[in-house]
């Protein structure tokens, strides 16, 4: 195949790119019938269009079974990769030639700096023709002999924060004795700025993380502040209800399987309703036979959990089932070479954030709110006063069970989708909750980023699961200080 | 308007209730008066159906009452005030008052002014929560609280324990106010005889979880007292 | 509330039924071990070594049941670590067991397990030092699990850490003990436990005549726990310990140091399952972090709830029959059992608010009906 | 001390831990005649001046009424001698020579001073007995309530303080079954059973009848001299028929203080307590 | 007994579910089958299915139960290494015969057990010369979930890494949590690691639940196969089915079985699997395979032995050969491991692998493995004269036997 590949880049030139890439995507065929080479663009369930891969003319409609896949490994990938870049390095779309450019950031060979030394007098995009100056800089520093052209070279590297930058960088000062010591200087004080550059972001990055993780905790616990930190529920079942949000994504994406974008969208209130039924259900049926017993809720909603969970893996197997990733939420929102934002922990983060406001608005400016406190600090005393207090627990644990739903919408574009989902995450729901103090919505949001943020900025430094175990620690500990977690109630009664 | 018969009631195995008969007119204001122990709270929760009575029939209004539920009572215009306050600890003194909103009885939703007038210091103490309220403050705002329903009938348990004196007295007056001036029908349990005498117009005596004597205020004498009051 | 009222004179009925609980218990050890040891296996009377294990293990969580049920129904003290105190225990024991296989391991090194030979470690950790005696390893069993108990139980109640708070830092605890163990690094085998054990003070743990005894053992220790806790329940202090579980600021103001209290009602039950988990390892062979996973100490929670909480033979009752339960099913509908334990839990809730104990005490003539009042 | 000596005292059941034994509190110097000083003493909770700048002096064995608006700061000065609320400054002690603040409630209780709440609280579950005998003088500590035995003394203790508060009858039911009244009568058993130095009474008359009330100021003076009482009502009646000294709080410090007769002609009292009616 | 009882010990319940339901099912797949061929030795096989729910000592009850109360002839199950080491010293006890389907760290050989899953020469060695070779990988991120088969394996691969004149600074090894789920900051590290200009790869160990939040953190973060490889051990066609695997394409597993592989043994076996389990889109995969062969095994044992005794059985079982669903002929070793061969394959878009490397010949299971200086001079063999399955051959002595 290599060889081919070599034969087809110098004789096809930019003709093959459309091939080349198909080959790369995997969606390049062979057509059984005529073993002509096609490529075939899935039409939906077993059809695929096909078109010509050089021409591009459409050839009319398939199915499967008259096709056979040109399978590529990673070594032909490279290699197409390589090519590729070679072959768009002067396309009209100045994206494609950033993106043929940065190809070579890696380990540029003579050749393709050739090629780039040709394109960059050409090049009426500044940033693409600043990419290609680092690419031969790059290569400038590492091959050259002439100190004065790796000088010069240097130059092009300033304000850069590519990895392949520091690693120039780093080898130019690993040379031996006879570098000249200007050039060193020069590299040296580079080499400061960069690192002191890359630890900022490094430390954003971090920030991130830490928040990111704050989200994913914010959201599964701030359905559980409404049914045990308001209601007083002590709801074991409350993973399960967050798994049953992430099955109800799955299902959504099951019946518009050509929209998965938009699959997502649907599954928010999708998963808030079927979760929020489930919620009224187990709060009708076996919730309000237990007031003022709160810690036989315990008992009832980890049968509950049991059932639940076993009820899933009946109807969808034990294994766990694959939710896709629309592409919007797929990649990361780039700042530069170090620094960037992986999307669907950017929008989790705005949807835990998105989330947490619109339940502070129900709680404050719906009578719900105020009624659902009163319910649970006196029973007998809202219902003298005319509320509806069978309704009022409805409607609250279904709320707070509606939120778990939607932490399962999110989790299902992060982790698995299987029966033990739940359970992976009650623990911590649990420990924000009290961590933030009970009752308290503020506190379970400032609770979950102050854990995310703790144990990412940890975990360097001690490992994933040390800085679990010292978070845990540090809970113990906190909450001696803090018996009553960050935000407590406070005042006579709380006592 | 009320009126309970034959109504009976049971903690458990321990009957409390025995056989009650109690009449309520309209407008009137009615003492239920009787030792510590003889049901007096016992009979209003049956009232305001947070107990549930074996047998006997309770009609408000000439409605059946008897197995309707609590939530039902202040949407007929019943305003209650618990023994022991029973206010919203963590709720403010604001959100206690709005929780009687929920009734749907005062007109707009908005807490009726005429509340801050009858009880000034809620006004100031709005913002602080209800369980951080001194006892005596919190027995105002019980108070409030009923009547932010504006209610037909108010009972009220105990209303004076713990108030200071001009307070005790306000409320008294606040009572007879509310009597006269709205025509609302008060039931008070009342154990301090001079209140009583001087707030009620009726009186009921009740012994062993029944009403042994009854009658206008006047009749009180001291021999009923004597033999239904004393230790 | 509901079970509150009656407690009291349950209380004194139960000194009444301490013989009989003991008398019962070891009524049932006595006829298992001789059905066991003496009638032929193919008699129709025979118990066989898989029902002596069984029980054995059973009774070990009764016992363990026993001690959340003291902090739990008799002080309120809802415990969901109490899985890290029995593990505790059983890692003390395991670890007297793997030091007793000596050079019969895989690696035949005389000093260190074979977990640590094939991962490397060079000595054996100071930690595991002295537990290749008996008496140690048993100090350390009551000593582990009854110092981390004091430590956190001072913490905790000093500072008033109460209710659910104390619950989840509890579960924190034994939560981040879990992960601990796991960490091979900790030099207790990982997540693959302690295993692998051949025989406890010269016994070998296979044989049926020392399956027996460490059943009666079992047994033994079960019922004296339960009369030491009876003891200890029924005095003065155990009504000190329900008025703190009702109104401890109350209890304060009478003049008890309640943290005092607490801490060393902890501690006893921390022992008691420390204790529990020593029986336990020897009798399934394994210790692993598993054991102090939260969702263990929950399940604990649910047998005393499920037997009825606040009444110590209702610990025991329910631990045996969860347990009992889950074996069957588990061998019976392997597909659904988990249904049919759910099922369990919600209806016990439901319709037996004391628990299974509570509705045949419930039956019981003589009682004093007493009922919550809605307030 | 003897090797010998330190043994037996370690072998001594009641003793056997010393190290568990509360500390019972040096004897209380009541030399100047005054039992509790409470200096300049301030609280706030959230910015809201509870007490401010108070100064009050008990004597020994007085028989002292507490009377002011409903939140004036009476039950919160109580919380404060008791332990339950720390004040922001200020000083209290008891008798001459021990500083209460800084004590636990227990260490508090030990030290004799016992307390009324407002709001009656038992320990619900347990028997109407039980209540009494917990609250009874005693060791406080572990060892000793292990190895606590009802003794035929004790139980004639019990015994009359049931009779005394009328609720011999109820002795075997759980004190959450009584009625509100009752429990009131329970609590202040469980005061007298404590056989405090010091007794601060919160509102021991509300929800009484007029008789019951008559009894309770009867119990109350009897129990004045040899100990002392600080009453909190609002009942000027009983105020009236128990007291010598009143001392009338607003706003949290000091209105007035002198007889019933001194402090009922005050204009500011009356202005801001009594209304004109008295 | 007129049956043939076999025992299935696999989780149904709790965290393991996800991964042993799929051999319980295969279990009785295969009794079904055999039952209409005739059964063995004119018997009908008899499945007894209970549930260990994941729970490490109640798998030793069940084995219990299973051998003294069902009286099962055979055992398959466990998948964890903990489970196994749980029912270990019952099946050793009462002289049950237990079939291990799954990969593990070695250092194990039981005379009562068949170990039919890959012992880590068969899977971890090869994938790393395949990388070393033919990719040209000179950095190695090891990441694991923190137990005993990824450090132990670990432990391996760092010494023949090292033997192979890899640095220190060269190797980084990871160890997280079961069921991890927050993989940021280790995704951001390994990128960094990678991105010092030597073609790095990951050596992935990552168990089950923990594998789905790992490679969507590394699509997300843009690292693609082509960038650093990851290779992994515990992921197979079935974890694949619960990933959206578009980001995953090129990432690499290595096992000893692979669906894909063109055979006509296989395409049978396919075929009677989703015919068996009823869906169309079930997938098979390498511990299905080491049953398969573990079963097809112990029936011709059974029936060359004429007898479920076990000893009997057990002696047949060695150097007994049957074939294995990708071409070769799986035999026996007398240390009761199984002769494989390795396959490297990468991910494809269908959730399905590629085969881009096979060994030439099978692999002899090693149980005790010659890169650990405890177990070097250790081998198993369970044959006369030695008949041990812990055998130094320099003190030439047998340690550590429970029978
Ligand atoms: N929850 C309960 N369970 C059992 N008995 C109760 C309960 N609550 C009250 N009682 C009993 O019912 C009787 C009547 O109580 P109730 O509270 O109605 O008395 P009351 O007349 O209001 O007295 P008070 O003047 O003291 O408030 C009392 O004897 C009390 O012991
Ligand atoms: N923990 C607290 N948090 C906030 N405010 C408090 C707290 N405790 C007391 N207060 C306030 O301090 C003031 C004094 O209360 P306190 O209960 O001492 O009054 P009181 O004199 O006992 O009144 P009453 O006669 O009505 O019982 C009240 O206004 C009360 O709201
Ligand atoms: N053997 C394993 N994969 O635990
Ligand atoms: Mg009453
Ligand atoms: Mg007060």
């Amino acid at each position: 195949m290599p060889g081919i590949l070599e034969r087809l880049e110098a004789a096809g030139g930019e003709q093959v790119v459309p091939l080349a890439r198909a080959l790369l995507e995997g969606d390049l065929y062979v057509l059984e019938a005529s073993d002509a080479l096609v490529i075939g663009r899935s039409t939906g369930g077993d059809g695929f269009a096909l078109e010509d891969p050089l021409d591009g003319t459409a050839l009319g409609e398939y199915t499967k079974a008259d096709l056979k896949k040109l399978r590529v490994n990673n070594r032909v990938r490279v290699q197409l990769r390589g090519m590729l870049a070679r072959l768009t390095l002067l396309a009209k779309d100045p994206a494609v030639r950033e993106r043929a450019v940065r190809n070579m950031l890696e380990r540029p060979d003579a050749d393709s700096v050739q090629l780039l030394r040709d394109a960059v007098v050409n090049e009426s995009n500044a940033g693409v023709a600043e990419l290609q100056w680092l690419v031969i800089a790059l290569y400038d520093i590492e091959h050259s002999e002439d100190p004065s052209v790796r000088l010069q070279a240097l130059g092009h590297l300033d304000g850069r924060v590519e990895p392949e930058v520091r690693n120039a960088l780093q080898a130019l000062l690993a040379e031996g004795a006879d570098t000249p010591p200007q050039l060193r200087r020069q590299a040296q004080t580079m080499l400061s700025a960069l690192e002191s550059k890359i630890a900022f972001y490094e430390f954003l990055e971090t920030l991130f993380f830490g928040l990111s993780l704050g989200s994913v905790l914010l959201l599964i616990a701030t359905g559980l502040a409404i049914t045990f930190g308001v209601m007083g529920v002590i709801n074991m079942a409350h993973g399960e209800l967050i798994m049953l949000g992430a099955y109800t994504t799955y299902v959504v994406q099951l019946l518009m399987p050509d929209h998965i974008g938009l699959s997502i969208l649907v599954a928010i209130p999708a998963a808030f309703i079927v979760s929020a039924l489930v919620g009224v259900l187990i709060e009708r049926g076996v919730i309000r036979f237990l007031h003022g017993r709160p810690l036989e809720t315990l008992l009832a909603t980890f049968g509950i959990s049991l059932v639940l969970q076993q009820a899933v893996r009946t109807i969808f197997s034990p294994l766990n089932r694959q939710v896709s990733t629309p592409d919007w939420m797929s990649g990361s929102l780039e700042f530069n070479a170090v620094f960037s934002l992986t999307y669907n922990r950017l929008y989790v983060l705005l949807f835990a954030i998105a989330v947490f406001v619109v339940l502070q608005l129900i709680l404050k400016k719906t009578p719900l709110g105020l009624q659902v406190r009163a319910v649970s600090q006196n029973r007998s005393m809202a219902r003298s006063l005319g509320i509806r207090t069978e309704w009022v627990d409805a409607m609250t644990f279904g709320l707070g069970s509606g939120i778990a739903g939607l932490a399962g919408v999110a989790l299902s574009q992060l982790t698995n989708v299987g029966p033990n989902l739940g359970q992976a995450y009650i623990i911590d729901s649990f420990m924000v909750v009290v961590f933030g103090g009970v009752g308290n919505l503020w506190g379970t949001l400032v609770g979950g980023f102050t854990l995310g943020v703790a144990n990412k900025f940890l975990e360097p430094a001690t490992g994933a699961v040390l800085a679990k175990i010292l978070v845990l620690v540090f809970i113990i500990l906190f909450i001696q200080k803090w018996p009553r977690g960050l935000f407590p109630q406070k005042g006579r009664a709380a006592e | 308007m009320i009126s309970l018969q034959k109504v009976n009631q049971l903690y458990g195995g321990t009957q409390i209730l025995w056989d009650l008969d109690l009449e309520i007119a309209r407008g009137s204001v009615t003492c239920i008066m009787g030792r510590n122990g003889v049901g007096k709270t016992t009979l209003l929760k049956c009232l305001m159906g947070l107990l549930s009575i074996a047998s006997g029939s309770l009609t408000i209004n000439g409605e059946d009452f008897s197995r309707r539920s609590a939530e039902s009572r202040p949407r007929a215009g019943i305003g209650y005030v618990p023994q022991g306050r029973d206010i919203f600890p963590l709720l403010t003194v604001e959100e206690n008052l709005r929780t009687a909103l929920a009734a749907g009885r005062s007109p707009g939703g908005v807490i009726p002014e005429k509340i801050y007038d009858l009880f000034p210091v809620l006004k100031d103490m709005l913002q602080r929560r209800g369980g951080d309220l001194s006892g005596g403050q919190q027995q105002q705002l019980a108070i409030g609280r009923a009547l932010v329903l504006q209610p037909e009938v108010l009972i009220l348990d105990e209303p004076n324990e713990g108030i200071q004196p001009n307070i005790v007295k306000q409320i008294g007056d606040v009572i007879t106010q509310l009597n006269q001036e709205e025509g609302m029908t008060v039931v008070l349990v009342e154990q301090k005889l001079g209140f009583a005498r001087r707030v009620g117009r009726e009186f009921r005596l009740m012994e062993k979880g029944r009403v042994v004597a009854s009658g206008p205020m006047t009749d009180l004498s001291d021999d009923l007292i004597a033999r239904h009051l004393a230790v | 509330m509901s079970n509150l009222y009656g407690q009291f004179s349950a209380l004194h009925q139960l000194r009444e039924k301490a013989p009989v609980f003991v008398a019962v218990l070891f009524a049932i050890t006595a006829w298992a071990s001789a059905c066991n040891l003496l009638l032929p296996e193919d008699s129709f009377f025979h118990v066989s070594t898989f029902t002596i294990t069984l029980l054995g293990k059973y009774l070990c969580y009764a016992l363990l049941a026993m001690a959340v049920d003291v902090v739990w129904g008799y002080c309120g003290i809802l415990s969901l670590g109490h899985g890290a105190f029995f593990a505790l225990g059983g890692y003390a024991m395991g670890m007297y067991l793997m030091r007793q296989i000596g050079d019969r391991g895989v690696y035949g090194n005389p000093l260190l397990p074979d977990f640590m030979v094939f991962l490397n470690w060079e000595a054996l950790p100071w930690y595991w030092q002295g537990f290749d005696q008996f008496w140690f390893a048993m100090l350390m069993v009551l000593l582990v699990p009854g110092l981390l108990a004091f430590a956190f139980g001072w913490l905790a109640f000093r500072s008033r850490v109460a209710g659910v708070y104390l619950s989840i830092i509890t579960q924190a605890l034994t939560y981040a003990l879990m992960l601990a163990f796991f960490r091979n690094e900790m030099g207790f085998g990982g997540n693959n436990g302690l295993t692998d054990f051949k025989d406890i003070l010269g016994f070998d743990l296979q044989a049926d005549g020392t399956r027996v005894a460490l059943f009666v053992a079992t047994a033994l220790v079960l019922a004296a726990a339960y009369c030491a806790s009876q003891l200890i329940l029924g005095s003065k202090f155990g009504r000190v310990i329900l008025a703190v579980r009702d109104a401890e600021a109350r209890a304060r103001f009478v003049g008890y140091r309640t943290e005092t209290y607490k801490v060393w009602l902890f501690v006893y039950s921390a022992v008691l399952a420390g204790i529990a988990g020593a029986l336990y390892v020897p009798q399934v062979g394994i210790i692993n972090p598993g054991e102090f996973s939260p969702l263990n100490s929950i399940e604990i929670v649910v047998w005393v709830a499920v037997g009825g909480r606040g009444t110590l033979y209702g610990a025991v009752v329910g631990a045996l029959l969860v347990n009992y339960a889950k074996t069957r099913f588990t061998g019976i509908m392997p597909e659904a059992w988990l249904f049919a334990l759910g099922a369990l839990f919600v209806a016990v809730t439901l319709f037996l608010p004391r628990g299974l104990t509570g509705l045949v005490m419930e039956r019981l003539p003589r009682r004093e009906k007493l009922k919550e009042v809605a307030a | 001390m003897s090797v010998r000596g330190a043994f037996g005292e370690l072998a001594n059941r009641d003793q056997l831990w010393p190290f568990l034994m509360p500390a019972r509190g040096a004897r209380v110097d009541v030399s100047k005649q005054v039992l509790l000083y409470i200096e300049d003493l301030s609280v706030s909770f959230d910015g809201f001046k509870a007490i401010n700048n108070l100064n009050l002096y008990i004597n020994d064995g007085e028989l002292r009424c507490l009377i002011g608006a409903n939140g004036a700061g009476k039950t919160t000065l109580m919380d404060i001698i008791t332990g339950k609320t720390h004040p922001d400054t200020g000083a209290v002690y008891f008798g001459q020579n021990i500083d209460l603040l800084g004590r636990s409630e227990a260490e508090i209780a030990e030290l004799g001073i016992g307390r009324k709440f407002q709001k009656p609280t038992v320990f619900e579950a347990q028997t109407v007995y039980a209540n009494l005998e917990l609250s009874m003088r005693a060791e406080k500590g572990i060892m000793a309530s292990l190895g606590s035995r009802l003794t035929g003394e004790k139980r004639d203790r019990i015994d009359q303080v049931l009779a005394t508060i009328g609720l011999s009858d109820e002795r075997a039911l759980a004190a959450g079954a009584l009625s509100h009244g009752q429990k009131q009568w329970l609590e202040i058993g469980m005061l007298l059973i404590a056989d405090p130095r010091l007794l601060l009474v919160d509102e021991p008359v509300a929800g009484m009848t007029a008789q019951e009330t008559e009894r309770t100021a009867e119990l109350l003076t009897s129990l004045a001299g040899e100990r002392t009482v600080v009453v909190v009502e609002h009942d000027m009646e009983f105020v009236r028929s128990i007291a010598r000294t009143v001392t009338v709080l607003h706003q949290g410090s000091v209105l007035a203080e002198g007889t019933m007769e001194q402090v009922q002609n005050d204009p500011k009292v009356i202005e801001v307590y009594l209304g004109d009616e008295h | 007994a007129d049956t043939i009882k076999v025992g299935v010990l696999h989780s149904l319940s709790g965290t393991m579910a996800i991964s042993e339901t799929t051999l319980k099912d295969t279990v009785l797949m295969m009794v079904e089958e055999q039952n209409k061929k005739g059964g063995v030795m004119g018997k009908q096989l008899e499945a007894v299915v209970v549930d260990p729910a994941s729970n490490w000592p109640l798998f030793a009850e069940k084995a219990r139960e299973l051998l003294t109360q069902d009286k099962v002839d055979v055992i398959f199950g466990c998948w964890t290494s903990v489970s196994r080491k749980s029912v270990l010293p019952v099946i050793e006890e009462l002289n049950g015969l237990l079939f291990y389907p799954v990969q593990y760290e070695g250092e194990e050989s039981s005379k009562n057990v068949f170990y039919t899953g890959a012992a880590p020469n068969q899977q971890a060695i090869p994938a790393v010369d395949y990388l070393m070779e033919d990719f040209g990988v000179k950095r190695w991120v090891l990441a694991g979930t923190d137990y005993v088969y990824p450090r132990t394996t670990n432990k391996i691969l760092e010494a023949y890494l090292k033997s192979k004149g890899v640095a220190d600074e060269d190797i980084m090894i990871n160890y997280t949590p079961f069921g991890h789920s927050d993989w940021q900051s280790i995704v951001a590290d390994i990128k960094k690691f990678g991105s010092e200009g030597k073609q790095t790869a990951v050596v992935s160990t990552i168990n089950g639940d923990a594998n789905v939040p790992f490679y969507k953190e590394l699509g997300n973060q843009g690292i693609s196969a082509e960038d650093i490889p990851v290779v992994a051990f515990s992921v197979g066609e079935e974890e694949l089915s619960g990933i959206d695997t578009a980001p995953l394409v090129g990432h690499l597993a290595a096992w000893n079985y692979f669906q894909s592989v063109e055979n006509d043994a296989n395409t049978a076996f396919i075929k009677q699997w989703k015919a068996f389990i009823g869906d169309d889109k079930r997938v098979t995969n390498d511990p299905m395979e080491a049953t398969y062969i573990g079963f097809n095994m112990w029936v011709k044992a059974v029936e060359k032995a004429g007898t479920t005794d076990v000893d009997a059985v057990e002696d047949a079982m060695i150097g007994m050969t049957t074939p294995n669903l990708t071409g070769g002929v799986a035999t026996m070793g007398k240390n009761h491991h199984l002769s494989k061969p390795v396959l490297i394959g990468e991910i494809q878009e269908d959730g399905q692998f590629l085969v881009v490397s096979e060994t030439e010949d099978l692999v002899p299971g090693d149980a005790w493995s010659d890169f650990l200086p405890g177990s070097k001079d250790i081998i198993a063999d369970w044959t006369k004269p030695v008949e041990c399955g812990n055998y130094n051959t320099v003190t030439k002595t047998c340690s550590g036997q429970n029978y």
